[in-house]
């Protein structure tokens, strides 16, 4: 059944799997061992995962892609609502309701092509965004984001046992979802995501889509229609989102409508790019980075500065200080843009393609292409 | 109870330690669960607290603001300083010399204004640098979605600028408290104003920003004016961030309603208010009145960015810096020697919590959360800038007096954009909490 | 003896052999890609001044990546090797600096530029210096360009198109034509019509290279030329030996 | 009637905006054939071209603080103090002056940005035009931030163009009632005569005839001995005045701050797209069209019947027009799609 994954592709499995498992001590000495973030940084991985699905095997570069996620958040919480606490089927609606939205928006959209099919994806994200903050509020709950609250009928729990005092947490039968395990349970799903976005790269499927993406017109002419793969490359990297999309819910039960904002869609373009497209592990290491900076960096203040600067002189302390922290605290997003300027410029495949340099310079690979299985797969975006 | 229950707590015991062996590492082996323990309540001989405000975004500069009274708070809490409203607080619990004898730090964060954005840096707060208090925030969604978050981790949450009914009205939570007013208080201190200014026989058409905090600000408005006889000619709903109104301007000048209710904030109020005036509704006459335009929240930083628009025209605030009583005087003084500039309504209000969170700790005598929030609820005060307040047990809201302002015409200085009209008293302004329903939930205490 | 030439001031090594001079237009090993694909791999020839080549070969043998690869255009890349005409480097410039030496492209699809009159594709070619025959000679020489000087250029048929693109290569100062496929997608009598104004052109002596799927009539015209499959040079010769072999005809050519 | 009379100009005046962006968007695209995300900011920068303009003439001279007061009273602007009436009424009219210093300086940027960065990109994937452009304007905006705060900074327009224009009155319409404010007549006539300039540059001088020429076909101009590169970095210096003064005069309808640009990005690449990726007519005909039917469907009529079709319409009208015209409305073939 695994026919196409080879003795190297399972120890890749195998190793990513340990990576990410043990990710709450190795990642602590650079102060994001802590659950919130781990968490996000497993829910960005797949949402990113999922969408080099699209993008980076197909090379449609979808700019809505935000929308997926927000539709399995909402679903998510929604089954919380209605239903249980238990995450199980509160994942499932996540990805079987934005599974639906992407074949409907995957449907029209992938009549366009190139940047038409980006705007038109866009548009679609641009309006579940406007309408979900403002007049599907009965729905979404507008701005506030939708939450769980203690009118809820929660039918399927409220039928086996007496609500507790106080809002009930998310729980996987019986473990609670939030903190350590909830990064657990999206551990897993990161794991298995990554499992089957490589056996999705090692098939004839994962083949035909590249196809497409190198020379879409030659399919074109000999009369193949490519457009059932790219529908359900699309569907796939949608499911991908509404997953991320119900985790979110699942570490956090609360969906709100920014979650669909263009930004988030372009967040997720980035993530991609900058680990590098089309590689397998790339949009992972993207969405970290990304993350990372997010929370550490704006998490600065001068008062910290002041502290790390301490051993200068008051004078040079002073203007580090000030100088710092234009790119922390409220100038992370300086820092942001430079990096994405700077990789991009410097290394267009991501960190992926920096990454592969330094292996090859430290004599690992005598070649290009002679680096590991997984980065053998990285190829410029088109 | 349901002996159900009793099953599911066995569930949980069991799914528990498994969580326990994978996640061996810090927080779940951290200290025995004793009988007052909360969520990282402080074991050193510091205490941290989160504050938790825009950094980048439309609110930033308001952000920025919120995080000098921070910084002012914790320097006062320190003893450093000339200690501000410490010394007119009518509460003289606190020493300076901390919280409970524990120096004061605290750490940062960046909303971005974003629900999303808000709870992740609040959680980063909570989870890894050990903030025993989040406060902050300078919108209505953030401050209910962060306050959810709270009550969820068993974290106090004083919320910052936070205007909507909601925020201690439907989606009150046992851990959330609220200093600032809200729309609902900021209608009946308008009310007379409005009567004795304008008349009871006008005709109103409200442009409301289309989200959560729009509509209660514009039921609540509405409700106001229409008991003083005004008639309500349309309610528009327009796009959060729209930037142009022209669109939906222009279709008053031809409704035959006299006034013009701005239920926008922010940025979007200065869009709107500027281009209202460019549209020529302030030199109307309509009905054989003056046109009038309201604007029912006014921010001194909003004000500014309105420029000259803002002149003579009508709004509530919670508190201005040109207020004279003592304590106003007090914040305003050692604000404006720290910073060269007077403290804004957002930086009052978060200064505020900051001292009456400190203060609740000295008086329950521990860090215990459901402890503070029982040295909250029904606390009476005074020497805070709005007169003798109640932190009412009830909504967690404070009762208080508010402020109707007007934009000032004639400006003795930089900072001198808004003239206090009215100040509404704490009676008037008292409502009955069951009017917005909401549940505040449980006190008990969370380990995290 | 000459006088020393570019290359060998750059220390190239150049035999001094019995023509004793090196050629007006040297073609020395190119390699050129589209992408990964290895497109032109390693072709030379040299052509002697007011000369006129023939390069020959089959469908996809790279004739055309040649003569782009010679024009200087961005694609296909030339990674090594060199092209010299009247002893300066090409292979060191760029489209527009080529151009700026006398190169002409007259590409296979004609690349008439939409949106301009016939007139104003003309004065494109003479924005920069150096400047060829003056347009109102141009009009002269193609009664029928005249005619349509004001209409937009890629409204006009095929073989005006051709026309327009040799007019525009002559309205530039040209020291070496190449010449893309001039015949293809044309009705027999405009074939003849054009076939008339190469004629004229290698009278003028312009150096010239055609690249032409039909052999014959490309040969008709030349001194000598060049067969080319799979990225490299299979024959070199007089057009003569072309058309008097055979198998060479057959291999190659398919005629 | 009225009403929708009203509403076209709105229409017309907001596409206006529109307009002026994408034509700055479409000529860097057509020519250069990148995607620049950093074209917002150029918006920004332009707008704050007027407000640094203002600030330095501003530039207050602080009276003494009296006795008893803790922040000092309201400043006089230097301009005022040196050249006394002449200098009031340079900064009454700061605005339209500021375009003065915003030609020169947008003209600048336009051409460091395309030297320094854009032009390393040229061959490069689109993908990562986007990247590294909207990294760019991240950063442009951050440093924007960083001097200028997060606040609007209202800036006034000439006094003599406050209030409205009556103009029903102009056609003898005495029976209808269709004022609009001056300034924003004004700014649709200033977006008219500056797509006017930049078509003429196009269509009538041989520069911009070459210009055209590349746009269609780079390879063979370039043929044709025309460093057809150095050109566009002049039309990339064009199109980012072009943004400027679109930012410049929009200062007194919208108070900029340092998000502007992003604000108008999404809207602007949509105008773009609609109009037909590299059509110059295409890009001003859609951002007119696109003004024009977001004006309409916020009127209350409209939205009585279709609750929030205001915040979506003119998504919804992309949808439409790319399915049903393939390429926008002017578009053609073979541009950006794959």
């Amino acid at each position: 059944m695994f026919g196409n994954l080879s003795r190297n592709d399972w120890l890749l499995v195998l190793g990513f799997a340990i990576v990410v498992l043990v990710s709450p001590w190795t990642l602590t000495p650079f102060g994001a061992g802590y659950p919130a973030l781990l968490q996000k940084f497993c829910i960005f991985g797949i949402f990113a995962m999922g969408f080099n699905i699209l993008f980076g095997l197909t090379g449609y570069l979808s700019f809505g892609h935000a929308a997926f996620l927000g539709v399995g958040s909402y679903a998510a919480v929604w089954s919380f609502k209605l239903f249980t606490m238990n995450v199980i089927p509160a994942v499932i609606f996540g990805v079987l309701f934005a599974g639906i939205f992407a074949v409907v928006i995957g449907f029209v959209s992938l009549r366009r092509s190139g940047i038409y099919f980006s705007i038109l994806t866009l548009a679609f994200a641009q309006m579940s965004y406007n309408l979900a903050y403002s007049v599907l509020t009965p729905i979404t709950n507008g701005e506030t984001g939708l939450q769980l609250t203690l009118q809820d009928p929660r039918i399927i729990d409220n039928a086996f046992i007496t609500p507790g005092e106080g809002l009930p947490q998310t729980d996987l039968f019986g473990i609670p979802m939030n903190g350590y395990p909830g990064f657990y349970f999206c551990a897993v799903a990161l794991i298995i995501c990554f499992f089957l976005t490589l056996r999705i790269f090692r098939s004839p499927f994962g083949m035909m889509l590249r196809a497409i993406k190198s020379n879409q017109n030659r399919m074109r002419y000999t009369g193949f229609n490519t457009r059932p793969y790219l529908l359900t490359a699309f569907i796939i990297s949608g499911m991908y989102a509404g997953l991320a999309g119900s985790l979110m819910a699942v570490t956090d039960p609360l969906a709100g409508a920014e979650r669909m904002q263009w930004t988030a869609s372009g967040e997720v373009v980035l993530m991609t790019i900058l680990g590098g497209v089309g590689t397998l592990i790339g949009p992972i290491l993207g969405a970290g980075v990304i993350k990372y900076f997010e929370n550490i960096f704006s998490s600065f203040n001068d008062r910290i500065l002041e502290q790390l600067f301490s051993f200068l002189p008051d004078a040079a302390r002073e203007v580090a200080v000030w100088f710092t922290g234009l790119f922390v605290g409220e100038g992370w997003h300086l820092t942001l843009g430079v990096v994405f300027m700077l990789i991009v410029i410097f290394l267009p495949g991501g960190i992926m393609e920096g990454l592969q340099r330094i292996y090859n310079r430290l004599g690992g690979g005598s070649g290009p292409g002679a680096g590991a299985p997984d980065t053998a797969a990285a190829q410029p975006a088109e | 109870m349901s002996k159900l229950i009793f099953n599911r707590r066995g569930i949980l015991k069991v799914g528990a330690a498994g969580g326990v062996a994978l996640a061996a590492p810090m927080h779940f082996v951290k200290g025995a669960f004793a009988e007052d323990m909360s969520c990282n309540m402080p074991t050193g001989d510091t205490v941290t607290l989160g504050f938790n405000v825009p950094q980048s975004g439309p609110y930033a500069d308001e952000g920025a603001d919120e995080l000098r009274a921070y910084q002012l708070a914790v320097k006062h809490l320190n003893g450093e300083g000339d200690g501000g409203m410490m010394n007119t607080f009518t509460s003289k619990a606190l020493k300076g010399n901390g919280i409970l004898g524990k120096k004061v730090a605290y750490v940062t964060g960046d909303t971005q204004t974003k629900s999303d954005a808000a709870r992740d840096s609040a959680k980063r707060m909570i989870e890894k640098e050990g903030a025993v208090m989040i406060t902050g925030g300078s919108s209505s969604g953030v401050a209910v979605a962060v306050q959810g978050l709270c009550q969820e981790m068993g974290i106090i949450f004083m919320a910052g600028l936070t205007h909507s009914n909601d925020t201690t009205g439907k989606d009150k939570k046992r851990y959330g408290f609220r200093h600032f007013f809200n729309a609902y208080q900021s209608g009946v201190a308008l009310g007379p104003v409005l009567k004795e200014e304008y008349g009871t026989d006008r005709r109103a058409y409200h442009l409301t920003a289309d989200y959560t905090w729009g509509w209660t600000q514009e039921e609540s408005i509405k409700n106001t004016t229409e008991a003083l006889g005004w008639e309500t000619v349309a309610t528009v709903r327009t796009p959060v961030g729209a930037g142009d109104y022209s669109q939906y301007i222009t279709p008053v000048l031809n409704s035959g309603a006299d006034v013009l209710i701005l239920n926008h904030y922010g940025k979007d109020m200065v869009n709107s208010l500027t281009q209202a005036i460019q549209f020529g509704l302030k030199d109307k006459q309509v009905n054989g009145k003056n046109f009038e335009i309201i604007v029912p929240l006014f921010s001194r930083l909003m004000a500014k960015g309105a420029g000259d628009n803002i002149k003579g025209i009508l709004g509530t605030t919670n508190w201005n810096w040109s207020l004279d009583d003592d304590a106003s005087q007090a914040f305003v003084k050692s604000f404006g020697a720290e910073y060269g500039a007077p403290p804004s309504q957002a930086a009052h209000t978060c200064y505020v919590q900051t001292l009456l969170y400190a203060d609740a700790c000295e008086r329950a005598g521990t860090f215990f959360a459901p402890k503070v929030i029982e040295a909250l609820e029904d606390f009476e005060f005074d020497g805070m800038g709005n007169g003798p307040t109640l932190y009412r047990g009830a909504d967690h809201q404070c009762m208080k007096s508010a402020l109707v302002v007007k934009g000032n015409e004639n400006k003795q200085s930089e900072y001198d954009l808004l003239k206090v009209v009215k100040v509404v008293d704490r009676e008037t302004l008292t409502y009955d909490p069951a009017i917005f329903g909401g549940d505040l939930g449980p006190s008990d205490a969370k380990k995290c | 003896m000459t006088v020393a030439t570019r290359g060998e001031l750059e220390g190239e090594t150049i035999t001094l052999n019995e023509k004793s001079a090196s050629p007006y237009f040297s073609v020395k090993d190119i390699h050129a890609y589209y992408g990964e694909s290895y497109i032109v791999q390693g072709v030379s020839f040299d052509i002697a001044k007011g000369e006129v080549l023939s390069l020959l070969g089959r469908n996809g043998a790279g004739k055309t990546s040649t003569l782009r690869t010679l024009a200087r255009v961005d694609t296909p890349a030339l990674k090594s090797g060199e092209i010299w005409l009247d002893g300066k480097p090409l292979h060191k410039m760029r489209a527009f600096e080529a151009a700026a030496e006398g190169v002409q492209l007259v590409p296979e699809d004609r690349r008439i530029i939409g949106g301009l009159t016939v007139e104003e594709n003309l004065i494109l070619a003479q924005v920069t210096e150096p400047k060829g025959w003056p347009i109102e000679k141009i009009y002269e020489h193609f009664p029928r360009l005249a005619e349509r000087r004001n209409q937009e250029a890629t409204t006009m048929s095929g073989g005006e198109q051709q026309m327009l693109a040799v007019a525009r290569a002559l309205a530039r100062d040209l020291k070496i034509l190449f010449l893309d496929e001039p015949y293809e997608g044309l009705a027999p009598v405009i074939v003849q019509e054009i076939e008339k104004i190469v004629q004229q052109i290698r009278d003028i002596g312009i150096t010239t290279i055609i690249v032409e799927q039909n052999a014959v009539a490309a040969l008709r015209l030349s001194d000598r030329a060049v067969i080319m499959d799979t990225g490299q040079v299979v024959f070199q010769g007089t057009a003569k030996e072309v058309l008097d072999n055979e198998q060479l005809r057959h291999e190659y050519l398919a005629i | 009637m009225d009403a929708i009379i009203i509403q076209i100009l709105n229409g017309l005046d907001k596409g206006a905006a529109y307009a002026l962006i994408a034509l700055g968007l479409t000529l860097v695209f057509g020519t250069l054939g990148v995607v620049n995300f950093a074209h917002g900011a150029l918006f920004m920068l332009g707008a704050f071209c007027a407000v640094t303009f203002n600030k330095i003439i501003t530039w207050p001279i602080q009276p003494p603080k009296a006795e008893g007061q803790l922040f000092a009273p309201p400043a006089k602007p230097w301009f005022e103090y040196a050249f006394g009436d002449l200098g009031a009424s340079i900064i009454n009219w700061s605005v339209p002056i500021s375009i003065l210093l915003a030609i020169p300086v947008m003209l600048l940027i336009g051409l460091a940005m395309e030297r320094g960065l854009i032009r390393h990109f040229y061959k490069r994937a689109h993908a990562d035009q986007i990247l590294v452009t909207f990294g760019l304007a991240i950063v442009l905006q951050e440093i924007v931030k960083k001097f200028f705060g997060a606040n609007p900074l209202p800036q006034n327009a000439p006094a003599m163009f406050n209030g409205t224009a009556d103009i029903a009155s102009w056609f003898g319409l005495t029976d209808m009632f269709i004022v609009y404010p001056w300034w924003r007549l004004i700014y649709f006539l200033f977006s008219l005569l500056v797509i006017g300039a930049v078509f003429a540059f196009l269509q009538f001088t041989t520069y911009g005839m070459v210009v055209r020429a590349g746009m269609r076909d780079r390879e063979t101009v370039g043929l044709l001995g025309i460093n057809i590169e150095r050109r566009f970095t002049v039309v990339f210096g064009i199109a980012s005045v072009v943004a400027g003064l679109a930012g410049v005069m929009y200062t007194p309808i919208l108070p900029p701050d340092y998000h502007l640009g992003m604000d108008f990005l999404v809207l602007s690449f949509v105008v773009v797209v609609v109009g037909g990726m590299g059509s110059l007519p295409g890009a001003v005909l859609a951002g007119f069209l696109l003004g024009i039917l977001q004006s309409f469907a916020s009127m209350n009529e409209v939205k009585g019947i279709l609750p929030g079709i205001d915040q979506i319409i003119i998504y919804l009208v992309a949808v439409t027009i790319l399915l049903t015209m393939p390429r926008g409305l002017m578009g053609r073939k073979g541009v950006m799609e794959d």
